[in-house]
């Protein structure tokens, strides 16, 4: 039985992640928000940044969803919090790449910190989503993507 | 019987092929039935030996390919026992002919302060178009709520349905919940108040006989796709006074009779409403599927998959911290089972089956507003069909409690 | 050469077909084209390995799915070097990507005394929608006219052109009058008076190289059946920022990011415009058609139908009584060839040449203000492919004259 | 070669209905008249009635089509002309029969004149729909058939 296959993905660092999630929770003073929903399945994820002086001074974010995309956000908030914008939006990419098993520098991999255990997701495509929700947040709030969705009609 | 499963199970060679290294259990029917091979050989010879355009051309082939198309619309009107082939509109899918109806028919009838009565257990498909046209004209759009068993509440129905209602639109059989609602009954009452009866099919069509002329409904809709046909060809059924009157909503080749520079007269129904080239292989598909379902017969098939259902549930029901959406007593529960593992997201539930070649679907289904009043995010839902076999629901139930097994340690 | 046309012949089994007791020459390529079982076989391989519906799972069949139909949408993209995938939206049918164009666009940027401006030698699927509009907004619909030569009258084009226009829609190649229009120029001219254009390349996209970024077009509509694809599958190119403004038309599952009891989210093009269970086979199909024609080579099917084209004209004006519709120079003339035989109606020659295995058109080929343009009810028309042969085109002349003969000793 | 086949559809009374149609033209004392078109082809016409005590005292058309068209109009007017509305519609039902191939009765074949050896249509199925439009929109203006076509829009 293959079951074992899942011990890559759900590592206990993941496990500890998505039952203990650091920086969930609002921003009152955020200067950006973005919430994106996995439209396969409705999970959605709203970040908040503060920026001060070009630099992620806080990040964090709220919402619902399975294991890999409550841990996924959580180390992303770890990851980014402190950080330069541009090395936050390199950051968001490294991540992205890692996630469709593409090789990352070493060091960009430390810079991710637990968050680059996530690319065992490579094994799993249809999770990737799962995985990336938040990251495209991130980089949407952070000004790195466009945020092409439409409002309530 | 175990015989007639493994003949059956021949004609689907997706069904042996390996998901993870493990063989296939495929439990998403409902999202998409698999093809069997007699419908894809049927389409490909269609291309291999007739191909051409529909009622475009006076040469052999182009006769032949517009006679296999319209013999389909028979097909079709006889299986759900239609009045005439000329009361069936080729669509899409399931979500056209919805879309169809509320924009064509849908602008036709309803005005402003005037009601649409639909469920809360409307597919997106099924609700949408209708949450558009209450947008459009103003109408209100109610919400027939469930009963504590997660059923239909028909005392909420025969409340919130008054003479105000123009149109009631239900889904035959729910994509959560597993229950189907009874509609010769809902029909009935929404004639007597002058209400107009939309079907959404799409999850009853392959699993039980329908007849719309006893059912006395005005529109019916289903798809190709859930029924053993290809993809990209749907069908709806609308009694054809109605049919008649309503304006086509797609404009073009094949759906007009005559044409000038300033005005355009259309051609009757339904071909009003098929606008340019239609699919006609996806026609071809679904004649052919619905051969297939004959040749099992619609009672086998009802009778096959009420088997595998007794089987299941009360399996799954003996699994610690699950909970199963729907009614709880079997026999109101069809082949369509929503459910959760306590403390644990659908979606880790079901790569865990994945990996173990069991595909389920976990999500909300395209049926938000119904996970709202569940109470969830999410469910994971296993779907079933007659090709699937005892021993599936077995595996299935085991699978299930590996996963849970799994987590529960991990965590 | 020959080599070749045996190789592609093979392809297609249906080319080998009797009908009527003659072997099939089947020359209505522009009604729709015929189908290569590498294409045949991409859909069966797909419904019997990876079939499954898309964007809704979470498991492995689910996502193998999703990425062929998604891997598709970049081939689509490559094959008419759109700037990316997102650009393109898949339809039914040239038909139903121009009505969206109609509906979503028109409506929002057409207003009353707007002019929306398209040719007299447009196909109905290219004119109905349009004409609607104008209805619908009491707009102004007004038709460029055809030369003495019956192509494209730039002249009147660049008069009927002016700042009320809104928008531009024309065919890149009619498919009556053996024309192509210079789409590049038109685009270039209507946007210098702000106007969108939109080209309906239903007969161009099998037949020559599209780059929608050197046209500098607005929106581009075709479908898969003209291009060796299956039917019930079309696509409609879009520039992104237009399509990111348009709303959707039509609603429920997959175009939806979020859905409460009274309001919905769509999701982001192109998806908000693909509402339900797609025609995901009729993708895939389309996706090895594009194969297809990539692997014989545009530059080589545009040269040989050139070669084909070149063979026919010359021998077909020589048949007394016989006129050909469209440019006369055969340097202008593409493998579209509508001709009429004098007193005699074109579906008896039709009729004839069917007899003699020869498949063609007669009628108004949905473009009925044409024919009231040209002074006809209707014609008989010859359309070419590159699967066609050299021999085919003699046999084609031959048969025309045998047809003429048994005519003119018959009255 | 087959166009021997052609035989069967073009012979000579057919071509000479077809040069020479009988009673093609408007009736100013109309009690009825309908206009029905091929669709496949646009070709049309426009049937005339004149009713009186239930019987066809006259019937004519307008309009263009092809050779089969056209002489199956003149044929139709020949056939209905003087004959009482419910014999008329029997007339046109037993040649929409004959045109499918069916047999029908012999005294019924001679009430259909010429028109009778329309029944070589049925060798030809693409054309049939050339063959029975006047019949359809005959039995439409008395009464047979809903005109179910919408009108301009
Ligand atoms: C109840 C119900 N209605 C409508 C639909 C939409 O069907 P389709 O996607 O084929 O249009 C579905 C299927 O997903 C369904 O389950
Ligand atoms: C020029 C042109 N436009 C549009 C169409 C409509 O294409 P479809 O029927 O595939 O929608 C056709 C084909 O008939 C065509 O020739």
């Amino acid at each position: 039985m293959s079951l074992n296959k899942l011990n890559q993905l759900y590592r206990a660092v993941v496990l500890d992640h998505a039952s203990h999630p650091h920086h969930k929770n609002d921003l009152a003073d955020a200067t950006q928000s973005i919430e994106l929903h996995n439209i396969s399945c409705g999970d959605d994820i709203r970040v908040f940044v503060k920026i001060t002086t070009n630099k992620v001074e806080k990040i964090s974010f709220t919402g619902n969803g399975c294991t890999i995309s409550q841990a996924s956000a959580s180390m992303m908030t770890d990851a980014l919090t402190g950080v330069p914008i541009t090395k936050a939006l390199e950051e968001c990419d490294a991540f992205f790449q890692l996630t469709m098993g593409q090789t990352v520098p070493t060091t960009t991999q430390n810079d991710l910190g637990d968050a680059a255990i996530l690319g065992s997701l490579a094994a799993f495509p249809a999770r990737i989503k799962c995985a990336t929700l938040a990251w495209h947040a991130a980089k949407t709030a952070l000004g790195g993507e466009e945020n092409e969705y439409n409002n309530f009609e | 019987m175990a015989n007639k499963f493994e003949t059956i199970a021949k004609d689907f060679p997706i069904l042996s092929r390996r998901v993870n290294s493990e063989p296939l259990l495929y439990l998403d029917n409902a999202a998409t039935s698999q093809t069997p091979n007699q419908v894809l050989e049927r389409i490909s010879d269609f291309y291999q030996t007739s191909n051409a355009n529909v009622h475009r051309g006076v040469y052999t082939l182009a006769n032949e390919a517009t006679e296999a198309y319209e013999q389909v619309r028979e097909k079709v009107a006889a299986f759900i026992h239609a009045p005439n082939a000329k009361s069936i509109v080729y669509t899409r899918s399931t979500t056209e002919s919805l879309n169809l109806i509320a924009s064509s028919f849908g602008d036709l009838v309803v005005n402003q302060d005037d009601e649409i009565l639909i469920t809360i257990m409307e597919h997106h498909s099924n609700l949408i178009p209708w949450q558009q046209l209450a947008k459009r004209t103003h109408a209100k759009l109610r919400y027939v709520m469930l009963t504590d068993d997660q059923t239909l509440d028909l005392q909420d129905f025969r409340k919130k349905l008054n003479e105000h209602t123009k149109i009631v639109s239900v889904a035959q059989t729910s994509n959560v919940l597993g229950v189907t609602n009874p509609i010769k009954l809902i029909a009935k009452l929404a004639h007597e108040k002058h209400a107009y009866v939309v079907v959404d099919a799409a999850q009853s069509v392959a699993h039980q006989k329908i007849d719309v002329q006893d059912l006395n409904v005005d529109f019916l809709a289903f798809s190709g796709h859930k029924m053993l046909g290809p993809t990209g060809i749907g069908v709806l059924f609308g009694k054809p006074e109605l049919l008649k009157v309503m304006p086509p909503i797609q404009f073009g080749g094949e759906m007009i009779e005559n044409v000038t520079q300033t005005q355009a007269k259309w051609q009757q129904a339904p071909w009003k409403f098929e606008a340019g080239t239609p699919n006609i292989g996806g026609v071809i598909g679904l004649g052919a599927a619905i051969d297939y379902l004959k040749a099992i017969g619609m009672p086998w098939i009802e009778a096959t998959e009420r088997e595998l259902i007794e089987r299941l549930l009360p399996e799954l029901e003996q699994v610690a911290g699950l909970t199963i959406y729907g009614p709880q007593n079997v026999v109101q529960h069809n082949g369509i089972v929503a459910f959760n593992l306590k403390n644990l997201h659908p979606h880790d539930v079901a790569t865990g089956l994945d990996m173990l070649g069991v595909e389920v679907r976990a999500g909300h289904h395209c049926a938000q507003p119904l996970m709202t009043t569940l109470g969830v995010e999410a469910t994971v839902r296993a779907s079933l069909s007659f090709y699937n076999s005892l021993t599936d629901m077995d595996r299935f139930v085991y699978a299930v409690k590996m996963v849970k097994e799994f987590f529960d340690r991990e965590s």
